[in-house]
């Protein structure tokens, strides 16, 4: 009903091959992209507090939302299960706060990208084993990755400059006199950066999967025999798979440290945030950009909105919210996969079909 | 019919394979002349497809050598295989299930795209002009095998006749010098059995491509080969012309099911 | 060198000066093994019968444990209050089937696994908005079990037995005979061994795919209860509990997803493992190396041998 | 192109215009390789010159008959314009054609060449080419399959294009010296008439003709190069020719070819075409497929839909035609617009459609409101190709369904003591090809026109009325009107029935041959669970033969409403156990019924119903699309319909 299609025709091959090729998708990008940059910055969102509208919900949901982009890579296009999400974000987290510290006057924004490198680079050493095993066995093996992790953030003091606390503090950082990290930095600034990261981290991804590389992932997850038989070379296709991933994740575990948490320990990377990541894209939709954005929206705003209101509007106890939330975060996880195992994702694309073929019904 | 003069593309020389214990070839050897249509043939269990993995590398001999264009190759992987020019189609379909037809297609470009990462990253410049021009040679593929009007729909959602058109499709996008086809007609209904010859015969004099096909309707093989192989119990059993064959009694008597 | 010395030389020959030493290690080792092999059962078990890889095992063990100690402070006398966890752990099993598994009959592996990590997720919130998030302690000796230790000694030093472990140790095998006999003697056993090998054959000998999923998850509970009432003896029963869980995980690997002596001897093998490791080489890492040793070990395994010591093969076919 | 520039009489100079004025603007579309491939004006012309070099070389004479095969493509159109820059004559013919019926054509017109669309073509024209005297070569623009051919008269498109690229200026000069020799009086274009009656005729008409009316059409509906057609009907079809040629050509609009005959609903709905012509048989079909489709359709979704249609019947009409209308209606008509039009159209690709065409054949009102009140312009022409199509056409805002609209500029009417009609127009034909006698026939010394349809200019309305073919209009032996036509179009309203046919001419009372439209009782059976093997079990079926009845029975209670018409009531029909085929000679390929041939061909079962039989057993001889022939077994029960009193005035206008 509100799509349009009728005169859309293609005459180039850049115009098929186009992100949006439908016009009335362009809108919708845009309605949310305004809603992200300027009506949410102006007014919040209804009911919650300006403060709180930024640094408990925009600011995780938008970092979260690139681990999801990152997990969803892996595990949606390329078919490659990892458990190992928190612990890669902690190796983010622990790269950028060792950069800034060796390159005291390096940009910080640079810092996170170079973190995203470092983390990489690990990530692609723990996608090793995914060249000889699949499925459960693999995820064993990221298990693996995640506890072996979270011991050397512990027990490498190194990592944390040696603080009895052994936790990292974000140290000041500031650029066109901008303060951009530590305690004095203002929260609107810390979310358009990380808002910046998140437009540019799906545009390139959109870009990769698209392409030729993007198309030797899901090669390999759908029938990776037949992949290899038309030229994909697992080792290269997994690896590449990881690498970028973890990239994603890095840059999201840096920035969930330094742009919105301020300090951390290895708590923030233990094996049940591994495990939201993981639902968040399932519940967004294994393989799919929008998903990743469902995902981390519903799994992250819903119990923080929940909380607030219980806490604000009912005064129910936090801890009794708490539980309440992570049963009906199982339960949706539950209802998604019995329903419809693709994730909200399927679902949107579901509803979209049905507006383009209204009123009829095929 | 076959034309001595031609080229041999391809020779095994005295294949054996085996699973543990078990023999699944024996000591197989015969040639594929360039621009053919060689058939093998056999009962069930006999070694075929278990061939056609010797070939593109999937399987590794306990012994035996392959000779293509005149070099002996080396022990192979199957994405290596891929790159000197050897295509495959699957005896139960293997189409890329989560993506279109002709996003199918366009997996069988991988090895002609060599834009690197960064240009993948931003989808600009070499990258698309790359994308742009294989886009285009799939769409004469497609246009070719008559599958324009399923361009869009996933896979998946076809039927099974179409979707062994869209996996030879996809085959075609390499452009391989050599085709395999594993069965390209099992379980399709007689309409569908016509299309997909006149197809092969098709690929087989536009694009010069020689092809080596599997085959159980003694009716196509003998229509469409030009030399026919014919395993039995992973062993050679006979090689010649159509005409020879039929005439073959061993051949005979391995169809009528004698005991061995 | 003093490195490489530190790795090749110092351990074994700590090992040969204190052998007392050892052996406590060895014992240790050994008890925690078992442990590990009663989780690890918990998941052979359900994914020998519906090939559902049951993530949430060691939270049925923490479960248990909980609900245990919150009914015998309801005043239900000890073993009453086993027969109640019994219970509860019965109307669990048929929820489960009757809300989740009924309803994914014959999807993939991974949403069966998806399905138990979301389950987990339900029962972690469940139970400690009921029984609360503060540690306690179990009540071993309420069920009789004996406390305190003897001493054992030896090469002039002297080895610690706690009785506890002795009895868990006991208790472990008892159960593991009690399982051989339920799946070779009774029909319901052999039903459930049917079923793993083929569904359609279980359906002809009679037997309801739904019934058997029922019992196998019954049946993994009380293993989770066994488990539970030990461990939760050893340290205080908590949430922290669940992290044992993920050992069972490597455990699997070395023993097979589908082998139930491969559970206990790979869980024997990690538990002693470990805690040699620990003990001679941590120092040298910085201890606290327990944390991980296993997943290594089963790395070790996924590549070399990933069908692991008793699995089935896995082979994959063009 | 207000501006009648004299010069603009004769197509080559018509396409100098395009390039001069629209030169960049596309002129041709085709979808091709997933994408719309796309010509503009320039691109065109220098195609159109090569192609018309390359075909000189190739031997084509001036005056030569050059046939032109295929499915709508660019390329052929650019063929028809280049053979006729070169002088020669274009014969489009009906690329679905058997064999034989290409033999008649191409050897009446002794073709000398044949521009082909692919190897179909190609195989036909083998198969008659020894029966073809003085057959030279043929051009082929799909090579596929081709290859092994035999090259020798056998060419490539793209290699004659290239000739005439790799031309020196020899052939350059050959060109224009023949160009110059072009006037609005040198033959344009040879069209072969769908021959309602015995073989078909060969129209020959004249740039100037061709033109003139095209100019006159686009004068009326103000066309421009702004405007997209998509061209979809044969090409060998007059009105194909003068949309997709005459009226492109004339206003500098865009022509779009699908890419293929399956998937032209898609394209059409990609391209989204400003102008889109279609006989009322597709008009039919798509509101039939509509009404299906909401029927599958969620209870909440066919709610909404039976709602605002209902406000779209009452008001629809009247919004567009800018009549006024209630404040609450208005309102009412938008919000459908928004949630039930608005995607309609959009997804029948009709969103951009400015001006719609039936013509051919007479309408239902229902169906034509049914557009109408959706917000498409659906208007009605009437012509010919004696006259090059345009003759009247009707205004923007008088629009009826009964009438065919207002003589065209330049255009004279006459009606005839027998009640035919007659003109006068700027597109009259020049001769039938080879058929002075016809001609003469056809057209007299002050150069009317006969139409062969029978009308009158409608008093209240001032437009042309038609009722029939003049020679199909008969009398019963009660001395009451006989209009069959009139009569099978209110039995074709009925989305149930695809065609009718009515007998009774001279005799005491009617009676149908009734077709059922597969898809519509097909999905009704469907929907009441009746199983059916084949179309003659389920036309068998007596389940249908009640609706069917029921039909009838509508239809005589409203003839029964105009004392004129009461006369045709029919007594007693059939259900026929095939459908009327081209491919048997029983209907035209433009579908319209061969009445005389079916009649003569069904005779048996025509006596039965005129006799007391309740059923008959039949054998009948039908064609496939292979060629082959077969025998068709049937047992057809024969079923009485009610006839109605005539109604007195007073009770007419109810």
């Amino acid at each position: 009903m509100y799509f349009r299609e009728t005169g859309q025709f293609k005459s180039k091959y850049k115009e098929e091959l186009a992100a949006f090729p439908i016009f009335e998708d362009k809108i919708g990008i845009a309605i949310a992209a305004i809603i992200a940059f300027i009506l949410i910055p102006i007014f919040g969102l209804p009911g919650l507090s300006y403060e709180f509208t930024l640094s408990a919900v925009m600011i995780p949901v938008v970092i979260f939302t690139i681990t999801t982009l990152g997990l969803n890579i892996l595990l949606g296009f390329a078919g490659q299960i990892s458990l190992g999400t928190a612990a890669f974000m902690g190796v983010g987290a622990y790269s950028c706060y060792k950069i800034m510290t060796i390159f005291p006057d390096l940009n910080a924004l640079i810092c996170v990208v170079l973190s995203g490198v470092v983390t990489a680079f690990v990530g692609t050493i723990f996608g090793l084993p995914s060249l000889r095993i699949k499925g459960f066995y693999l995820m064993v093996a990221t298990l693996a990755a995640q506890f072996f992790l979270e011991w050397a953030f512990i027990r490498i003091p190194w990592l944390y400059n040696y603080n009895i606390s052994g936790a990292i503090e974000v140290p000041y950082k500031e650029m066109f006199g901008i303060v951009l990290t530590g305690a004095k930095s203002e929260p609107l600034t810390r979310y358009f950066i990380c808002l910046v990261f998140l437009v540019v981290l799906t545009w390139l991804a959109s870009n990769v999967i698209r392409g030729r590389i993007g198309r030797s992932w899901m090669m390999i997850r759908d029938m990776d025999i037949a992949a290899e038989l038309i030229g994909v070379r697992p080792l290269t296709a997994k690896l590449s798979a990881f690498a970028f991933s973890s990239f994603y994740i890095g840059i999201s575990g840096a920035l969930m440290v330094f742009f919105w948490l301020g300090a951390a320990e290895v708590e923030s990377f233990d094996i049940n945030h591994s495990f939201t990541y993981l639902f968040m894209v399932i519940i967004g939709g294994l393989g799919s950009i929008t998903g990743s954005y469902f995902g981390a929206i519903l799994v992250w705003v819903i119990p923080v909105i929940l909380k607030e209101y219980g806490k604000s509007v009912f005064g129910i106890d936090a801890f009794i919210m708490e539980n309440f939330t992570t049963i009906l975060l199982g339960v949706v996880m539950l209802t998604i996969l019995i329903v419809e195992p693709h994730g909200l994702a399927r679902i949107w694309q579901i509803a979209k079909q049905k507006l383009r073929l209204w009123p009829f019904p095929y | 019919m076959v034309n001595e003069t031609k080229k041999v593309m391809m020779e095994v020389k005295n294949i054996n394979l085996r699973f543990g214990g078990v023999i699944a070839i024996k000591g197989v050897s015969f040639d594929i002349q360039e621009g053919e249509i060689r058939a093998i043939i056999g009962p069930n269990g006999a070694g075929k497809s278990s061939m056609l993995n010797v070939i593109n590398g999937f399987y590794h001999p306990q012994e035996g050598e392959i000779w293509f264009n005149g070099e002996k190759r080396p022990s192979m992987e199957p994405y290596e295989v891929a790159k000197t020019g050897i295509a495959r189609t699957f005896q139960n379909i293997a189409l890329f299930k989560g993506m279109t037809t002709i996003e199918n297609v366009m997996t069988g470009r991988q090895l002609q795209m060599n834009k690197n990462f960064f240009w993948q990253m931003l989808r600009y410049g070499p990258a698309i002009e790359e994308e742009v021009k294989h886009r285009k040679r799939c769409e004469e593929i497609i246009d070719f095998l008559e599958i324009n009007n399923i361009r869009k729909t996933p896979v998946g959602s076809l039927p099974y006749g179409l979707q062994k058109r869209v996996e030879l499709a996809r085959a075609l996008a390499m452009e391989p010098e050599l085709l395999l086809l594993d069965e390209p007609m099992a379980g399709m209904n007689v309409e569908e059995k016509q299309d997909m010859s006149r197809f092969i015969v098709d690929v087989n004099e536009e694009f010069g491509t020689t092809i080596a096909l599997i085959e159980h309707d003694m009716g196509v093989v003998m229509d469409l080969a030009d030399r026919v192989v014919v395993l039995n119990y992973g062993e050679l059993l006979a090689d010649g012309t159509p005409k020879q064959i039929q005439a073959d009694q061993a051949v005979i008597d391995a169809y009528l099911g004698v005991p061995h | 060198m003093d490195f490489l010395t530190g790795i090749f030389v110092t351990p074994f020959a700590e090992m040969i000066d204190m052998p007392d030493l050892f052996f406590q290690a060895l014992w240790d080792g050994f008890v925690s093994g078992t442990l590990y092999g009663l989780i690890a059962l918990g998941f052979v078990l359900i994914f020998k019968a519906s090939g559902v890889f049951n993530f949430a095992q060691p939270i049925l063990v923490v479960l248990a444990a909980l609900a245990l100690i919150s009914f015998y402070k309801m005043g239900i006398p000890a073993w009453i209050s086993v027969i109640c966890v019994l219970i509860m752990f019965y109307g669990l099993a048929w929820l489960i089937e009757r809300l989740i598994l009924r309803k994914l009959v014959n999807t993939d592996g991974n949403i069966l696994f998806m399905s138990t990590v979301a389950l987990s997720f339900i029962i972690i919130g469940a139970a400690q908005w009921i029984f609360g998030g503060r540690p306690s302690s179990m009540i071993h000796k309420e069920l009789g079990f004996p406390t305190g230790s003897l001493e054992w000694p030896m090469f002039g030093g002297g080895v610690y037995f706690e009785l506890l472990d002795i009895s868990a140790a006991v208790v472990a095998v008892l159960l593991i005979i009690a399982l051989g006999l339920f799946f070779s003697r009774t029909k319901i056993g052999r039903g459930l061994r049917a079923v793993a090998d083929d569904p359609q054959a279980a359906l002809s000998v009679g037997i309801s795919l739904n019934q058997i999923w029922v019992i196998v998850w019954f049946v993994a509970g009380v293993v989770a209860l066994v488990t539970g009432i030990f461990w939760g003896a050893r340290s205080d029963v908590s949430f922290a509990l669940q992290i044992i869980g993920f050992k069972a995980l490597p455990v699997l690997i070395i023993g097979g997803f589908t082998s139930v002596p491969g559970a206990i001897v790979g869980g024997l093998m990690i538990g002693l493992g470990e805690k040699i490791f620990e003990i001679y080489w941590g120092p040298l890492l910085g201890s606290g190396v327990e944390g991980w040793f296993a997943y290594f070990i089963a790395l070790g395994f996924l590549l070399f041998k990933p069908q692991g010591l008793f699995g089935d093969k896995i082979i994959e076919r063009v | 192109m207000q501006s009648s520039d004299a010069l603009l009489d004769t197509m080559p100079n018509l396409l100098a215009r395009n390039v001069r004025e629209f030169g960049d603007s596309p002129a041709y579309r085709e979808k091709d390789l997933g994408i719309w491939q796309t010509w503009t004006w320039k691109e065109v012309s220098s195609e159109v010159m090569n192609l018309a070099k390359g075909l000189i070389n190739l031997g084509v004479k001036e005056g030569d008959h050059v046939a032109v095969i295929g499915r709508n493509r660019p390329n052929l159109y650019g063929s028809l314009l280049a053979i006729q820059h070169l002088g020669a004559v274009p014969v489009p013919l009906y690329q679905d054609a058997v064999a034989d019926e290409m033999e008649y054509i191409m050897s009446h017109c002794n073709a000398t060449f044949a521009v082909v669309g692919d190897q179909e073509q190609v195989d036909k024209i083998y198969e008659i080419s020894d029966s073809l005297k003085g057959f030279k070569d043929i051009v082929y623009v799909d090579p596929k399959g081709l290859r092994k051919y035999d090259k020798k008269k056998l060419h490539d498109f793209d290699s004659i294009l290239k000739i005439g690229e790799s031309d020196t200026g020899k052939l350059q000069s050959e060109l224009e010296n023949r160009m110059s020799k072009i006037t609005g009086d040198t033959t344009c274009v040879l069209l072969y008439t769908s021959g309602t009656t015995g073989k078909s005729k060969g129209v020959v008409q004249t740039h100037k003709a061709i033109i003139g009316a095209s100019m006159a059409a686009v004068e009326f509906d103000e066309f421009s190069n702004k405007d997209s057609i998509l061209s979809y009907l044969p090409m060998a079809w007059v009105g194909d020719y003068m949309i997709s040629v005459g009226l492109g050509m004339a206003a500098g609009g865009c022509i779009n070819c699908p890419e293929g005959p399956d998937t032209m609903q898609p394209d059409l709905r990609e391209i989204g075409p400003t102008f889109f012509f279609g006989p009322p048989s597709l008009w039919e079909r798509l509101k039939t497929s509509v009404y299906i489709r909401i029927e599958d359709a969620s209870p909440i979704k066919r709610a909404a839909f039976h709602y605002f249609m209902n406000t779209a019947s009452k008001v629809g009409k009247d919004i567009m035609e800018k009549k006024s209308v209630g404040i609450w209606d208005r309102f009412k008509y938008f919000l459908g617009n928004l949630i039930i039009f608005g995607p309609l159209k959009n997804m029948l690709g009709m969103s951009n459609v400015r001006i719609a065409y039936t013509a051919g054949e007479a309408i239902s009102s229902e169906l034509f409101d049914f557009y109408r009140s959706l917000g498409i312009n659906l208007k009605q022409l009437y012509g010919q190709t004696e006259a090059s199509v345009f003759l009247t056409m009707q205004g923007n805002d008088e629009v009826y369904s009964d009438t065919v609209g207002t003589p065209l500029k330049g255009v004279e009417l006459r009606i005839a003591e027998s009640g035919e009609v007659l003109y006068k127009a700027p597109g009259t034909f020049k001769e039938y090809y080879k058929n002075p006698k016809a001609t003469g026939e056809t057209k007299d010394k002050e150069g009317w026109v006969a139409t062969g349809d029978a009308g009158y200019m409608d008093d209240d309305t001032g437009q042309l009325r038609i009722i029939d073919r003049a020679k199909d209009v008969g009398k019963l032996k009660s001395g009451s009107l006989f209009a069959p036509k009139y009569v099978e179009n209110k039995l074709k309203f009925f989305p149930n029935i695809l065609e009718a046919v009515l007998f009774g001419d001279s005799r005491d009372h009617c009676v149908a041959f009734i077709n059922i439209d597969l898809t519509a009782v097909g999905n009704w059976a469907e929907r009441n669970n009746i199983s059916y093997a084949s179309y003659q079990e389920l036309a068998a079926h007596e389940e249908v033969g009640k609706i069917l009845k029921e039909h009838v029975e509508a239809v005589n209670m409203d003839l029964a409403k105009d004392p004129m018409m009461s006369g045709c009531q029919i007594r007693r029909f059939l259900v026929l156990h095939k459908e009327l085929d081209p491919d048997d000679g029983e209907i035209t390929r433009t579908r319209k019924v061969k009445r005389s041939f079916v009649a003569e061909k069904y005779s048996d079962l025509v006596t039965a119903l005129y006799s007391d039989k309740d059923s008959i057993e039949t054998k009948t001889e039908v064609t496939y699309e292979d060629g082959r022939k077969g025998y068709l077994q049937a047992s057809i029960k024969l079923v009485d319909a009610t006839l109605y009193q005539v109604q007195k005035h007073g009770e007419k206008a109810a």
